[in-house]
């Protein structure tokens, strides 16, 4: 069944130079995109991308831990865990931004490993409940412990960030530290997506038994991910510290872990750039519905179960779908959207 | 030392005892066969030994290694791995990545290590190993082929070279050769000759095809009610009277003669 | 004879496997017909299709002349076929009588259930004693009695029974032989998959063969149990 | 603590062991059959307690009878999310449990849209005063939980262990193939499993509408609270959730009496987690083999 091989031409070499750099021009013009939109976007927008740079390394982080088949209901308490790791460094030993973001990464694993333990007894389901009462107790915990979390009312009087005496805190420093800051999360992640420490997690979500067989240490590998996961959940909590300069734990409440659930399961989790679409998509359609108000929670609930039923690969399985349909002549395009539309008629 | 030994193991689910008080040795270089009628423990035993369940009592040891209790990962790390009887794979992946994936034990990496990419050279004589088990289990030409696109003789060939990849010195197979055509079957019973007399590899199948088991393993470990009913070598087992009562029925079944026909 | 059940060609697909291959059987009423074979012949996927349990990937399958293919479980139960499963898999949580009661689940004739009830407790003692106790605490003989009694409930036009000596003793084997023998007494139509083939064959009229899902033999039972290629076909000689 | 204390944090535990147990049977019994649970199942307390709310406080309803009509309309509600929910998304469990998050999210707002955010509703308390136990006085409108959330479990008893009907249920929870062979549908018992977790529900938050502060939000500590519950029970244990109803709604209150509310919650999920490690498949779940 092999292929024969065909006589190397010049137009087949430029196709697929094509093919392999164009997904990095893309990258490069987006990246250039970000840099320039740095200095030119309105303050309002401005605000919009900060946050949507922190919500990226969310969504990459929480689909790290995806990979593995585990689907976690703390991923936001983690992100506070965090926050208020970073809040309270920050206030109280007065250390600076560059060693204060690392410290808040290594509060949120070291919270995320002490979660993991009851939670590798459980899998699939009992991870989704077990993994949401366990985020709320540490969210408890904050609501009921005045010192050092400040109960209700929170952390107050973050520090402002600082790297060698040079000032974070303005909108545009702050736009570019995080922007390079969400770059190194989401390259760092990245690479562990495609590399063996990788594969074996999403080994462990193909066929967990199999894999287990095959020499890999699947609570081991899922702690890793759940703890790796966290400790970016855990940066990206401590920019939202320094980004806001006071935290509460309502920050970190059911709502903000659905809206993450949402942004995931629209974007899709197969691919690494999946998440990433789906905030974009949800970030957008989130600003221009912002005069339906209190309604956006029904819309965005709703969408979420529209994409859990009609498209629960997320809008990254449409990307093959699509590409394919333009491959195809538009007889045979009838025709599939004929059968399409046949066996959804059957299944409702 | 038998390279293989099963000492006093009994598995009890609930009320049934499925596994019952059983001893086996192997030695190494055999091809060991376990056969018995539908419910007799022989998965259960296979579970056992390969770790997927922990025995109710009883010990397992793999070359003076104790093995009870272990979870499997660690059991491949001693050298004992299994196959499943139905067709498991990594389906997204290729079969060339299923097999790398497999060399798990092979090729450690470290967190640090996966970030910074410093296992090259070791991913590349990884990917040649990967290449050579392939190569010998007659995948070599569907290397990039996503693993569920193969037909099933071949995906129940990916199974053996996933668990070729570990570097085992015990081989477990659990019905190799189910629900393949007679030239499938045969090709697997090549490859699973061949892997003891070329690799050196002790082979241990449960499988229910009888051709295949007794044209295959030199000897033969009967199980029925989770208990030994018989070993010996295939001639024997063929013509042992217990054997064909458990497979057969009795003949004595229907008692008198009330019923017969 | 007169067809009650027949499949014709039919073939069943699992994924890549075909676990049953274009394979014909016809049952009479009134008749025991046994398939057997060895471990992963195809049998219990055979009785799994006829109950609907399994989609076909080709053939029919007529029961009285009409159509049953593609029919819900839960429809072809109605139209009076009663499936004995491998491994008995009895309601564990429930009563010996709670299992019963929902063999009898379609029926809707108090009077006549409560006959049935008798009778069956008649017919198994053992299980009359049991009638209150949890039906996963039984043995695996009275489980297979329990699973049989429930099957009979329905009052089946057609009963299939996947390996009802599986794992039982040669007492209990014996035992079951006599309920089946007695229920072909009874002129009730029974299509018995086993592994224990001389069992099966003593009870039956009409055996198949099955080897990798196709019949390799069929024929009167009596002349299958003097053929030597059924031993043949079980241990693998040649 | 002195024996009025101790007498009325008893009674107060009976009271929400009841509570608890009305809620988590139903997580539990719709698990059991589908195998899948319902995040947005703390919303039918809420919707149950705003019935009672619009038919009793607005309409003006005798209130024994606004809570009787709020079981059938929250019953209706879990049939429509099996319908709408659960069967398009039967092949991914996890598909389904997170749609329904998204429709706890559709409910909060629905119920603050049409009703008002902000404070909750304040229902007229319909049975004042107090009795006196010993020394320890307890509100009438609390004891009063108490019979009808037994009324109510016994009456699921007597459907699932003498109605027919109710056992067809209990099969298709321990083995749906072999049910089906029997002609019982299992479309329609999954249907049934959430009417009666949806009625069971429904009736929880209707009886505890006085008492309860009524908001939209108000289903989330009661998910958070079912959600122990079963675990610990184990998961598709009827039995198992109403022992953990039992063991949870003392330690709940008794820790409350002692500490507060918020402490006795952590408790709660301490035990949890406990629960998890020691044995993952909860009190009086069955182990796989």
């Amino acid at each position: 069944m092999s292929v024969p091989s065909e006589p190397a031409s010049a137009g087949l070499d430029v196709g697929i130079a094509m093919r392999r750099f164009a997904p990095l021009l893309v990258l490069a013009a987006v990246l250039a995109a970000l840099c320039v939109l740095g200095f030119e976007l309105k303050p309002y927008h401005r605000e919009i991308a900060i946050v949507f740079f922190i919500n990226v390394i969310m969504v990459t982080s929480y689909r790290l831990i995806t990979t593995t088949g585990d689907w976690s209901f703390a991923h936001v308490v983690l992100m506070g865990a965090g926050s208020y790791g970073a809040a309270l460094i920050a206030k109280h030993a007065g250390l600076p931004f560059g060693v204060v973001v690392p410290m808040a990464g290594i509060t949120a694993a070291i919270v995320g490993a002490a979660f993991i333990v009851p939670l590798l007894r459980t899998a699939g389901f009992g991870f989704f409940i077990a993994s949401f009462a366990m985020g709320e107790l540490v969210r408890l915990i904050w609501v009921k412990v005045q010192f050092p979390f400040g109960g209700t009312r929170g952390i107050i009087n973050i520090p402002s960030p600082e790297i060698v005496g040079l000032r974070l805190s303005p909108p545009v420093p702050y736009y570019f530290t995080c922007f390079i800051v969400m770059l190194a999360a989401v390259f760092i992640m990245w690479r562990l997506d495609r590399s063996r420490i990788g594969n074996a997690w999403k080994s462990i979500h193909s066929d967990d038994l199999l894999a287990e067989c095959v020499g890999i240490d699947v609570a081991r590998y899922r702690s890793l991910a759940f703890i790796t996961g966290s400790f970016f959940a855990g940066i990206a909590g401590a920019l939202l510290a320094y980004r806001m300069g006071a935290i509460d734990p309502r920050n970190f409440d059911l709502t903000t872990m659905i809206y993450l659930i949402i942004w995931v399961v629209v974007g899709g989790t197969a691919t690494f750039w999946g998440p990433i679409i789906g905030l974009v998509v949800v970030t957008i359609a989130f600003e221009w519905s912002r005069p339906l108000l209190e309604w956006r929670p029904l819309m965005f609930g709703g969408v979420l179960i529209f994409f859990l039923i009609f498209l629960p690969g997320g809008l990254e399985s449409l990307v093959p779908k699509v590409s394919n349909a333009l491959r195809t002549p538009p007889g045979q395009q009838f025709e599939r959207l004929r059968t399409w539309l046949t066996t959804f008629a059957s299944r409702t | 030392m038998s390279l293989l030994e099963v000492r006093n193991v009994s598995k009890r689910f609930g009320g049934l005892l499925a596994v019952a008080d059983l001893d086996m040795t192997v030695e190494e270089g055999e091809i060991r066969g376990i056969i018995g009628p539908n419910g007799a423990g022989k998965t259960t035993l296979f579970n056992v030994i390969s770790g997927t369940y922990r025995p109710t009592s009883g010990d397992v040891f793999l070359d003076g290694n104790r093995l009870t209790g272990l979870r499997p990962s660690r059991i491949a790390g001693k050298g004992g791995v299994r196959t499943f009887q139905r067709s498991a794979m990594f389906s997204d992946f290729t079969v060339l990545e299923n097999v790398s994936i497999a060399r798990h034990l092979h090729a450690r990496e470290s967190l640090f290590g996966a970030i910074v990419g410093t296992a090259r050279g070791m991913e590349r004589a990884n990917e040649v190993r990967a290449l050579e088990i392939l190569d010998f289990i007659g995948l070599g030409e569907f290397r990039d082929e996503l693993a569920p696109n193969l037909s099933h003789g071949h995906q129940r060939a990916l199974g053996v070279a996933m668990a070729l990849a570990t570097e085992p010195r015990i081989l477990m197979l659990d019905e190799p050769v189910a629900g393949m055509n007679p030239a499938e079957t045969e090709r697997m019973t090549r490859i699973i000759r061949r892997l003891r007399d070329e690799w050196n590899i002790t082979i241990l199948l449960v499988e229910h095809d009888m051709k295949t088991v007794m044209g295959l393993c030199e000897y033969i470990t009967v199980l029925n009610f989770g208990k030994k009913l018989a070993e010996g070598v295939p001639a024997e087992i063929v013509s042992n009277p217990d054997v064909i009562e458990a497979y057969l029925g009795s003949e004595d079944i229907l008692g008198d003669d009330e019923f017969a026909a | 004879m007169n067809l009650l059940l027949e499949l014709d060609n039919i073939s069943v697909r699992y994924r890549k496997i075909e676990a049953v291959k274009g394979i014909s059987i016809g049952v009479g009423e009134g008749e025991i017909v046994t398939l057997i074979g060895a471990n992963g012949a195809g049998k219990s996927t055979t009785l799994r299709a006829i109950s609907g349990l399994e989609r076909l990937s080709g053939g029919e399958i007529r029961l009285g002349g009409k159509r049953i293919d593609g029919a819900s479980p839960e429809r072809i139960a109605g139209l009076g076929i009663a499936h004995v499963p491998e491994g008995r898999r009895v309601f564990p949580m429930m009563t010996v009588r709670e299992n019963l009661e929902m063999g009898a689940y379609l029926r809707k004739d108090a009077a006549a259930l409560r006959a049935d009830f008798d009778d069956i407790f008649r017919r198994f003692p053992r299980l009359q004693e049991r009638a209150n106790q949890l039906a996963g605490t039984l043995s695996g003989g009275e489980q297979q009695m329990l699973a049989m009694g429930r099957a009979l409930m329905s009052r089946p036009d057609v009963i299939l029974m996947d390996e009802p000596s599986l794992g039982l003793s040669p007492i209990m084997c014996r035992e079951i032989a006599r309920i089946i023998r007695t229920l072909h007494t009874e002129k009730r139509t029974i299509v018995l998959v086993e592994q224990n083939a001389r069992l099966a064959l003593a009870l039956a009229q009409k055996g198949f063969v099955m080897e990798t899902g196709r019949i390799v033999l069929e024929g009167p039972a009596a002349e299958l149990r003097e053929n030597d290629k059924v031993q043949h076909t079980y241990l693998g000689v040649a | 603590m002195d024996a009025a204390t101790l007498i009325q944090t008893l009674l107060n535990s009976v009271v929400a062991s009841s509570i608890y147990a009305l809620v988590a049977v139903g997580l539990a019994l719709a698990f059991g059959v589908m195998k899948m649970a319902n995040f947005a199942h703390g919303e039918f307390f809420m919707v149950g307690a705003y019935c009672v709310y619009v038919l009793y406080a607005l309409v003006g309803l005798p209130f024994p009878l606004a809570v009787v009509l709020a079981i059938p309309i929250v019953a209706l509600f879990g049939v429509v999310v099996e319908r709408l929910i659960f069967r398009p998304t039967r092949k991914n469990i996890l598909a389904g449990f997170m749609a329904t998050a998204g429709l706890a999210f559709v409910l909060q707002v629905l119920a603050g849209q049409i009703w008002g955010v902000g404070i909750a509703k304040s229902i007229p308390t319909p049975y004042m005063g107090a009795a006196n136990v010993g020394d320890a006085t307890i509100g009438w409108q609390r004891l009063i939980v108490i019979p009808c959330a037994f009324a109510m479990l016994l009456a699921l008893r007597y459907f699932l262990y003498r109605v027919k009907l109710g056992k067809a249920l209990r099969a298709c929870a321990q083995d749906p193939e072999i049910a089906a062979l029997q002609g019982i549908r299992t479309n329609r018992m999954t249907m049934l499993a959430m009417a009666l977790a949806g009625a069971s529900a429904g009736l929880a938050g209707a009886l505890m509408a006085p008492i309860h502060a009524v908001t939209p939000y108000m289903g989330h500590g009661v998910i958070l609270i079912a959600f122990v519950v079963v675990i610990v029970g184990g998961m598709a244990s009827i039995e198992g959730a109403i022992l953990a109803a039992v063991i949870l709604g003392f330690i709940h209150t008794f820790v409350t009496t002692v500490t507060d509310n918020l402490i006795a919650t952590m408790v709660g999920v301490g035990f949890m987690a406990l629960t998890l490690i020691v044995r993952p498949q909860g009190l009086l779940g069955r182990e796989r083999a």
